[in-house]
């Protein structure tokens, strides 16, 4: 029989602000529940049926009492909400300086992508003292990645991205559970992470990879021979991609979007959904040719090039060039 | 103790039905309103009013429907309770598309 | 302040020659006079005996369940089975039994009496309710039978449609019919207190038995026709492969989510506010005295069924709702607790000065407002943002939400079933023997799910088959737990029907309580009255009460 | 039409001032005509409410999906013909003229003019759901009915096949759910026309022709909503 731990390890700079509002909240209820047992159980005693005692006598607390326990536990329920709230927004405004590490779950694994290439399975490396965003999305159903120890945890959706972050402040390995249940193995759906002095992060880093995620996604990029319309002097079919991560970019119909990960994948897997202003939709569909993996290496590709600072025009003001062959697009016939 | 009807005899409304019969003409003057109204929505279509043209158009049909639960289902002659409950469906549905879209509606929006 | 002895006062005991008078029970007999009975009282038999059925069915698959995580590994069923297991125990215990167990059978029973009325407003239509059910049940069954459903009770998208090859389709189904038979219960309640009550009943001389039921029926009416859209959009997804809630189709699983707990919150409270309906009868009962701000307690009913329908996106918080959303249902969770607050401590005030009995009820009480609080409180921990990130979907989850269903709903309906036993079969049950299993009940109970709190927080996480070594001896706690806590519950089965037929005879208010159900003969006859009562006394007015009954019987 | 008297021969409740007493349909637990009238009024409008939110439901995931895949369902609502959806909703109000007559000629026990009017009531709902029948048929000649994976019309534009086939869905469960209120009600007006001719209705007891009338107004609004939402996006 190990021994049993009775309040979980904290293990990240989030973990103490959880506890903390967590024992509040056992302190708070706490009192509050033990204070209404003592006075059931002191009631029910003294006030017990007896003989000379048949009738309740008629007399009332006074009323007053019925205001404060209106008032007082609003107030102290709206005290609650305020910290949970704190604590909330702590969690979800993730550092800039966070290390990039994609993940993807699939039913029963965990597969973790660092940007310099390691591919792990269950298992996740991450050096102590750094904050870590994990950008996440899910081949089949609803997976959630939750690190007890550093108190997060997230829905991992399929066919959209969702971010997590910590920061890890004690060395060691511990638990990686999936929350939502996804099918048979969904208890076997579990890994572990191993928190690491930098020396040894980079240490374990040095070891055996096939070029960085974003050196991978090159290869990919020109695989599926993106770089014939993607062109970086503005002439190609596409819109320019260096330096356009993370810019706000008008599209077809007026409207303008940010472009992010989902963005990125969107235009990938359903080119036409939302068409960048000025082009034609002649994106061919990848849907089903790329897989979760590739697709990360290529998003990692494109947001690692550089933002072009030759004399070019800039890449939204680009005259597109006619398109040789006339689609047969259905213009809409409604005005 | 005779268990005659008491005096306080809350809630229970008269013997006979509620007698009220609207006229003939108003059954055809709310045909003929929501008609116009009809209309007027295929009509509102055709135009382009960009994104005002859901809002327009489900307000056309809100007025149909007013007029109709109104008129033609005879609430305007009903008891209070008959208010009550339309009032409160149509409160709660409201709920729900105003609590939907609150998270729909901010899903895009970046942390402060 | 009369000085009469309560304990057997009023004392109407009916004279010898009304000894055998017709009661409902011996009106008529043969097979076809229960089954097409429209009589309330006896569709309210009826959904005992079916309610009681699916309770031990769902109760087996619970005991599996805490067999099988004895272990960390897991070495009794496979990992297929288990999911199967906690899916039809959800399903069962929440569609078959919480939901309409208080109201189908107290609300059925007690309601009309208690409004001095002949019957519900549409008796057919209640008959139609109880069949609604069996049909409904019968999916139950024959999912049970044939294979199971491994999805959760809760059918998240996309598992439920595109990836799981159980018998979905059959428990959606199943679970559809079941919520009309619900629906028509809520209508038949609704339309009988608005228009069939005794003469000299306003409003606030209802008992808070009614205004809860009329909060529940609410509920009912208006959340219950979200489930049956989800699960029409479920049905044809899962039939016809489209993408209503299947993201690579297209869809949107978390609207799924949205549109399943836009009902299912609602059906949280479905569950507590009858129990809570119980709990204020006997409360004032076994106090023999008026319920601390009757108002209040009134009207909390109705803020709760008002307020419930607005918090339930705060099961989504780490589902993938925008930061603001998740907000604006934080700080909603925290106002419809203060309703639930009031209750706890106008129940607690009523006992001041008071007459306190300790009759099986009144234990049941006890457990029921220690149960409850913790409970309740809990919940503010999952309200708060901060810590249900981390708790989410934990063992943490799972004790909360059976404190408010086994320690709040289960335990009211145990107290109700005792509280009324007498007047349900004019017999009264043996008093030690049901302090037991109360007693077993409570200590069952909290040894079953307390040490559910800590491993919850410490990350077990839920619907787990095979755990983490670390949980273990929590786990075999609440194992030891559940035993108990069985025992506690077949007790019960035992000397209830054991009281049927040598139960001590019991008069028509064995309880010298206020309410017009204990100013008629127990079991009561089949126009529930001789003559329509006339109310003239304040709600739980006793001396005034006291006063009529004496009248009544002179007369 | 002579004003036929309730030809059941039941004279008036001995008592005058206990009005309806012993009336025929009055159902044993219920004081008098009113306190039956007033209670099955209030319920159907409970049902209604609960039917509200059934359809509501379907009406807040539709608008979810609006949001989402705009020029989807732009493209989906071509694909519908908008002078059939105009004409059937003519026809449908007509018939809620007609209904809510039959419930004026209840009131006045008015028999031959109030079987006539839920007769053309049952023809107008029926010509209805017949018009619905044949634009499903060419919905699914053309293969857009859901789960369809063919998909033809529109070929060079594969994102917008499975917005329009989503849109589709919505249509078919809506306007299926739609059709099936329909039937539904025709079947109580059936009943109903049954009931009428044989006179049971009259200035006292015209309750159960005004629930049918509620319901049939309902299932008019429903539609009220439907069309301008499915054929004028």
């Amino acid at each position: 029989m190990t021994d049993f731990p009775l309040f979980p390890e904290q293990a990240s700079s989030v973990a103490p602000l959880v506890d903390g509002l967590y024992l509040f909240l056992v302190v708070v209820t706490g009192a509050v529940s033990l204070l209404i047992w003592l006075v059931i159980f002191y009631f029910a005693i003294k006030y017990r049926r007896r003989p000379d005692n048949e009738l309740a006598q008629e007399q009332e607390p006074p009323a007053i009492l019925e205001m404060t326990w209106t008032v007082l536990p609003l107030l102290i329920f709206i005290g609650i909400f305020i910290a949970g709230s704190l604590v909330f927004f702590r969690m979800q405004a993730v550092p800039s300086n966070a290390l990039e590490v994609y993940a993807t779950g699939r039913q029963w694994m965990w597969k973790f992508q660092h940007p310099t290439g390691q591919r792990e399975i269950n298992e996740l490396h991450v050096p102590v003292g750094r904050a870590v965003k994990i950008t996440m999305a899910s081949e089949d159903v609803i997976h959630s990645l939750w690190f007890p120890v550093f108190r997060v945890k997230a829905d991992v959706l399929p066919n959209r991205y969702r971010t997590l972050w910590f920061e890890a402040t004690k060395t060691g390995r511990f638990h990686i559970f999936c929350a939502e249940y996804c099918g048979t193995s969904h208890s076997g759906m579990i890994g572990s992470v191993i928190v690491m002095e930098p020396t040894d992060y980079q240490r374990w880093l040095a070891g055996g990879t096939e070029g960085s995620l974003a050196s991978q996604g090159e290869k990919l990029f020109q695989k599926y021979a993106c770089d014939t319309c993607h062109l970086d002097n503005g002439t190609g079919r596409g819109p320019v991609l260096a330096g356009a991560y993370g810019k706000t970019r008008p599209i077809e119909g007026g409207a303008s979007v940010v472009i992010d990960d989902n963005y990125i994948r969107e235009s990938i897997l359903r080119p036409q959904a939302k068409i960048a202003a000025g082009f034609q939709p002649v994106m061919p569909t990848f849907q089903g040719q790329v897989s979760e993996e590739d697709l990360i290496r290529l998003m990692a590709y494109v947001k690692s090039l550089p933002a072009p600072q030759t004399a070019a025009a800039p890449p939204v003001e680009s005259t597109p060039i006619p398109t040789p062959t006339t689609t047969n697009v259905v213009t809409t016939t409604n005005p | 103790m005779a268990t005659s009807h008491n005096p306080d005899h809350v809630d229970h409304i008269g013997h006979a039905p509620a007698h009220h019969r609207s006229s003939l003409l108003s059954y055809f003057a709310v045909f003929m309103t929501l008609m116009v109204l009809t209309v007027v929505t295929v009509w509102v279509s055709r135009i382009n009013l960009g994104d005002l043209n859901t809002p327009v158009a489900m307000a056309i049909a809100i007025v149909k429907a007013t007029v109709v639960i109104l008129w033609f289902m005879h609430v305007i002659h009903s008891p209070r309770m008959t208010w009550i409950v339309v009032i409160s469906s149509f409160l709660w549905l409201a709920v729900m598309f105003v609590l939907f879209f609150a998270d729909y509606m901010t899903r895009g929006w970046p942390l402060s | 302040m009369t000085s009469t002895t309560i304990d057997d006062a009023p004392h109407i005991e009916p004279s010898p020659s009304t000894q055998e008078r017709r009661n409902y029970l011996n009106d008529e007999y043969g097979v076809l006079s229960w089954l097409l009975t429209k009589d309330h009282k006896r569709i309210a038999i009826l959904y005992l005996f079916s309610v009681t059925i699916f309770f031990f069915v769902g109760g087996i698959f619970a005991f599996l369940m805490r067999l099988e995580l004895l272990t960390p590994e897991g070495d009794m069923f496979t990992s297929d089975t288990y999911n199967k297991l906690f899916t039809l125990h959800g399903v069962v215990m929440i569609f078959f039994f919480l939901i309409p167990a208080i109201p189908a059978v107290m609300g059925n029973f007690i309601l009309p009496i208690m409004l001095g009325a002949k019957d519900l407003a549409f008796p057919k239509i209640n008959l139609a309710s109880w069949y609604i059910y069996i049909i409904g049940g019968t999916f139950g069954i024959i999912v049970i039978i044939t294979g199971g459903v491994d999805t959760g009770w809760t059918f998240y998208t996309p598992y439920s449609t595109q990836f799981s090859n159980t018998k979905v389709f059959a428990t959606t189904l199943g679970a559809f019919i079941t919520g009309f038979s619900s629906i028509l219960t809520g209508l038949n309640f609704l339309v009988t207190i608005h228009r069939m009550r005794a003469p000299g009943l306003t409003w606030f001389r209802l008992p808070l038995f009614v205004w809860s039921m009329y909060a529940t029926s609410v509920v009912i009416m208006l959340a219950t026709p979200v489930l049956a859209i989800t699960l029409v959009m479920l049905m044809v997804e899962r039939v016809l492969h489209v993408g209503i809630f299947d993201p690579a189709l297209g869809g949107d699983p978390v609207l799924y989510q949205h549109m399943f707990w836009f009902y299912s919150h609602p059906a949280v409270y479905i569950m507590i506010l009858p129990g809570m309906a119980i709990i204020s009868e006997c409360v004032a009962a076994f106090t023999r005295k008026k319920v601390f701000g009757y108002k209040f307690v009134a009207f909390s009913s109705l803020a709760i069924a008002f307020l419930g329908f607005l918090v339930w996106a705060h099961h989504l918080f780490v589902a993938g709702i925008s930061v603001y959303a998740a907000l604006v249902f934080s700080f909603l969770t925290m106002l419809v607790a203060v309703p639930s607050a009031i209750k706890v401590f106008n129940w607690t005030a009523t006992m001041y000065k008071a007459s306190v009995s300790w009759n099986t009820p009144m234990l049941y009480v006890l457990g029921f407002i220690g149960l409850f609080t913790i409970g309740g409180v809990t919940g503010l921990f999952l309200g708060a943002l901060g810590v249900d990130v981390h708790v989410h979907d934990s063992y943490f989850v799972v004790a909360h939400f059976h404190y408010i269903m086994v320690g709040g709903t289960i335990m009211a309906y145990m107290a109700g079933l005792h509280y009324w036993w007498p007047k349900i079969t004019g017999r009264m049950y043996p008093e030690w023997w049901a302090r037991l299993s109360a007693l077993l009940v409570f200590v069952g109970f909290n040894l079953t799910f307390f040490p559910q709190f800590l491993v919850g927080y410490v990350g077990m996480p839920r619907r787990y088959h095979a755990y983490a070594p670390e949980f273990q001896v929590l786990n075999v706690l609440s194992t030891a737990g559940a035993t108990v806590l069985a025992m506690g519950y077949l007790l019960p089965m035992v000397y209830f029907a054991w009281s049927l037929k040598f139960g001590r005879k019991a008069g028509s208010n064995p309880w010298g309580a206020v309410g017009l159900e204990w100013a008629t003969t127990s079991p009561p006859p089949k126009e529930n009255f001789h003559e329509t009562p006339v109310v003239t006394w304040e709600a739980y007015d006793y001396p005034a009460f006291l006063k009529a009954m004496k009248e009544t019987q002179h007369v | 039409m002579s004003d036929v008297t309730l030809h059941h021969g039941a004279e008036h409740a001995a008592e005058p001032h206990k009005h309806g007493h012993h009336h025929p349909f009055l159902q044993h637990h219920f004081e008098d005509l009113g306190q039956q009238h007033e209670a099955s009024t209030l319920g159907m409008w409970f049902f209604v409410a609960q039917e509200i939110l059934f359809f509501g439901g379907a009406f807040c995931a539709y608008f979810v999906y609006r949001a989402m895949y705009h020029d989807a369902w732009k493209l989906g609502s071509h694909h519908q013909d908008w002078k059939i959806g105009a004409a059937n909703t003519i026809v449908l109000i007509g018939s809620s003229l007609t209904m809510a007559l039959a419930v004026w000629g209840a009131q006045g026990a008015r028999r031959k003019f109030t079987t006539l009017m839920l007769v053309l009531t049952l023809i107008l709902g029926g010509i209805f759901v017949g018009v619905k029948g044949y634009e499903y048929s060419v919905h699914i000649h053309h293969g857009l009915f859901p789960g369809a994976q063919t998909y033809t019309n529109v070929e060079s534009a594969p994102e917008l096949t499975r917005g329009v086939e989503l849109f589709m869905t919505f249509y078919f469960t809506m306007t299926g759910l739609h059709a099936l209120h329909m039937v539904i009600g025709a079947g109580l007006l059936l009943w109903f026309i049954k009931r009428t001719w044989r006179g049971d209705f009259g200035p006292e007891y015209y309750g159960p022709v005004e629930i049918m009338g509620l319901y049939w107004h309902f299932v008019d609004i429903v539609w009220i909503f439907l069309f301008p939402l499915l054929y004028l996006v």
